[in-house]
Parts: C-alpha cells; structure tokens; sequence
C-alpha cells in the first residue's frame, strides 16, 4: 500500500525531502514505517526520524507507535513546535 | 458543558493584521461581549542566540488549522465564550513584525483572559508551527522552551 | 526588583480610542517586546437589571490618574514590563462602546498576561471610577461585584 | 482651619453636593470631619457618610479615621468603586 510522508522544519532540512510516497506492506504500524523508511534512506534517517522529540501525526492527528496505518494515509514527523 | 458555541475562527497568513480589524469582526458576532482579550506576539530583534534579524514560520498547511479548531472547542468547553480568533503568520517576518493575535471576547473578563492565555500556550506547545531565527551569526530553527511547557502542563495540554 | 522602569501612561478621557493606535505607542517605546497582553472593555447591552442603553461614568480627577499611576508602579516591581498603557473613558457611553482599554507589553507573554490582568483587577475595585447604567427602567449606580474584590484579592490588593 | 470636601457617585446623589468647604477646629481627625458634617447638614447625612463601605481619602490618598486632618487638606468620600 502507499502512505504519504511528510517532514517539517528541521526534520525537513536533516532528510533534504519535504514529501514522499513510501509503498510498504499492508497494515504495518507507525514504528514499522519509520523503520523501512530509515531502511530505504541513508544512515542518518535512522537517527532523525528515532530522535527524542520527534512528533507523528497520522492523517494530521497525533499519534503514537502502535497505530496500525490504511492505503492512502497521511504520516508526518516533526520536531517540538515552537509556534506562537 | 456550554449550551452557546463560539464564534471561532483561524487564519495562517503571509498577510499582516490589525488588532482593530479583528476585534470589529470580533465584536461583530453578536451576544453581549463586555470584555475582550487579546495577545500579540512580535518578532523580537535578539535572543539567545544574538542578533535577530527576522525569522521564517513554517506551518503544516492543513493541520495547523485543524489542531487549532480543536483547541477552540477544548477553550468552550471549559469557559463561556462569545467569539476567538486566531491569526499566525508564516514565512520571511522581520524584526519587529507581528506574528500572532489571538483574541477572545466573553460577557465577563476572567473568562476572556483565561481562555486567551491557554490558547497561547497551545500555540507555543502543540500546534504544528515552527520558528527559524534568521540572525547575523547565521540561521537556527528554535528550540522548545521548558517554561512555554510547564505553561501548557497547567492546563493539562 | 527591578533595574528597568517601564513607560507608562494612564489617560482619563471622554473620547474614544484606537487598538492599533495605542499598540503603535506601546511598541515606540522601545525595549525589545516579543509579548503585548491587551483587555478592552465594552458597555454591555444587557445586564441584571434589564436592558442597559447606556453607562455614565464618573472619575475623581487627579486621584484617578494618581491612583492608576501608583498602581503601575507596584506591577513594575511584581514584573519585567517594558511599556503599559491605560485608557478609561468617561461621561455617558452608550451600549457597545468602548470603555477601557489596558495593554501591557513584556519580552515574554506570562509577565504581559499578568500585569495586564492585575491592573483590570484594580481599576475593578480600588480605582476612584463609578459607573451608573441607565436602562429602560431607570437609572442605578453599578454595584460591586464580590467576584471582582475575590479577583483582586487573589494579588493581596 | 479650612477642609475641602468632595463626594462622588451614589453619595453625590444622595447629599445633592459634590464639593464644599468644611470650617472646623485644628488637628480634628478624619472621624471627627465626618460627624461634624453630619451634625451641620440633614439628618441623612450622618447615615449616608457612615455607611459601611464608604471609602474616604485624604489629599486623593485613602485614608483611615484616625488620620488627622490639616488646613487645607481635600478629603473625598466615595462608594464602592466600579470603573473598568
């Protein structure tokens, strides 16, 4: 199945990708698509996207590593927000 | 817990605002507003880091609207409120410029301040938004602070 | 407490006043805010006793602006402010006109956000300002509000 | 010695005057001023001057009874206040 990827702010400057399309297993979970994704990408993906404070949001919720993800969804990493 | 629902709404925006502009559309929702809140934030010119001069704003085009509609909801579930508004701006902002207005109206002030304050500290703590400093000494994404945390724990954000 | 004095200005007037332009004077005065804390008062349409067409509102000249003064003095010790204005109008204002307008500007948002409630708390209860409501069935002094002296209260004024 | 007495809202209203000059003798207090201008006007005055939440203030200061007057010296009663 295909899940769209996207990256913010520093995360975004760390990988050089604001947006991707990952084709992986059907009813894999968050912490799985993190996995492949630092699998298909160089070393530091790894690093990046397992940092501390790294938030995910699927379909533009909060989410947390166990959520099972559907063809189509919407997966976003990104640092601590600093908005205001 | 609140019958009357809110007048709310919230714009992400290259664009600058007007506090009076605002708070005309504010008060023109109708009920019998006797108080109005508001926050303003700036660009300010040093931090840190040094020498300020402007930053870039980054949103989650989508997101950051909806995470900020859902606090609006949290905000009239816990205090009576006639109508809020939001604007954040994005991209380039030199020092000096506007950033955020939130701006609440009630019936009575305590409400009105409250419900300000905390919407504040979700913007600073978990809406979708990301600041970059632009300084003479270079550029760097800003760090999470601990106090606009601990401001958010208050509220069990 | 504190090395800096903040500028501060209290004006007692009959006429009206402008967000914008207020907001222009607070941030002229230099200091590097990142934060302006507003509240803007309005004449309610409505109240415990009916219908409200208009308020008059009665100062005591000289120890009004003393008093307010004194007052800023007192959150410029609690704390870091950079610059803080208060408007109070005065004579009769009819249903949703302005009343008061205090705006409070800080490096950071919680000292804004206080300040700026703390001096409502005051002009609400210590302040020499009276307001009367004239309505369609007559005219009364305003009463006291126990929730405005528990406010007040909460910061030993 | 010379006092300058001022009243505000509902006490202005209901002594008819917002201002007068009180003639007393030297060093009274502020206690005093108030029972002499209950005992040199109507019989309501000495009720509406004392009543319980009546706020007096010397030279636009607030004040307590005990605080002894001078010539000259504005004193203020006013009720409750309810700016803002």
């Amino acid at each position: 199945m295909k899940i769209d990827v996207l990256f913010f702010a520093r995360i975004r400057e760390q990988l050089g990708v604001s947006r991707l399309t990952a084709q992986v297993e059907q009813d894999i979970t968050l912490e799985q698509l993190q996995l492949c994704l630092a699998e298909q990408h160089a070393s530091h993906w790894s690093e990046v996207l397992g940092g501390e404070n790294v938030v995910r949001a699927v379909n533009q919720v909060v989410a947390e590593n166990d959520q099972v993800l559907a063809e189509g969804d919407e997966v976003a990493f990104y640092p601590p927000v600093t908005g205001g | 817990m609140t019958a009357f629902q809110p007048d709310c709404a919230v714009v992400i925006t290259r664009e600058d605002f007007s506090q009076d502009a605002l708070q005309a559309e504010i008060f023109a929702c109708g009920g019998s507003a006797g108080a109005l809140a508001t926050f303003v934030g700036l660009v300010r010119g040093a931090g840190p880091n040094g020498v300020i001069e402007a930053i870039e704003v980054e949103s989650y085009p989508g997101m950051t609207e909806s995470s900020i509609a859902a606090i609006f909801e949290e905000a009239a579930q816990r205090w009576s409120l006639l109508a809020v508004r939001v604007v954040h701006r994005v991209g380039r902002l030199e020092a000096g410029e506007q950033i955020v207005y939130v701006g609440v109206s009630s019936l009575h002030r305590r409400e009105a301040f409250a419900a300000c304050e905390f919407i504040m500290d979700y913007l600073k703590t978990r809406a979708p938004l990301w600041k970059k400093e632009l300084g003479t000494g270079g550029a760097w994404w800003v760090e999470a602070r601990d106090t606009d945390t601990e401001a958010a724990e208050r509220w069990g954000l």
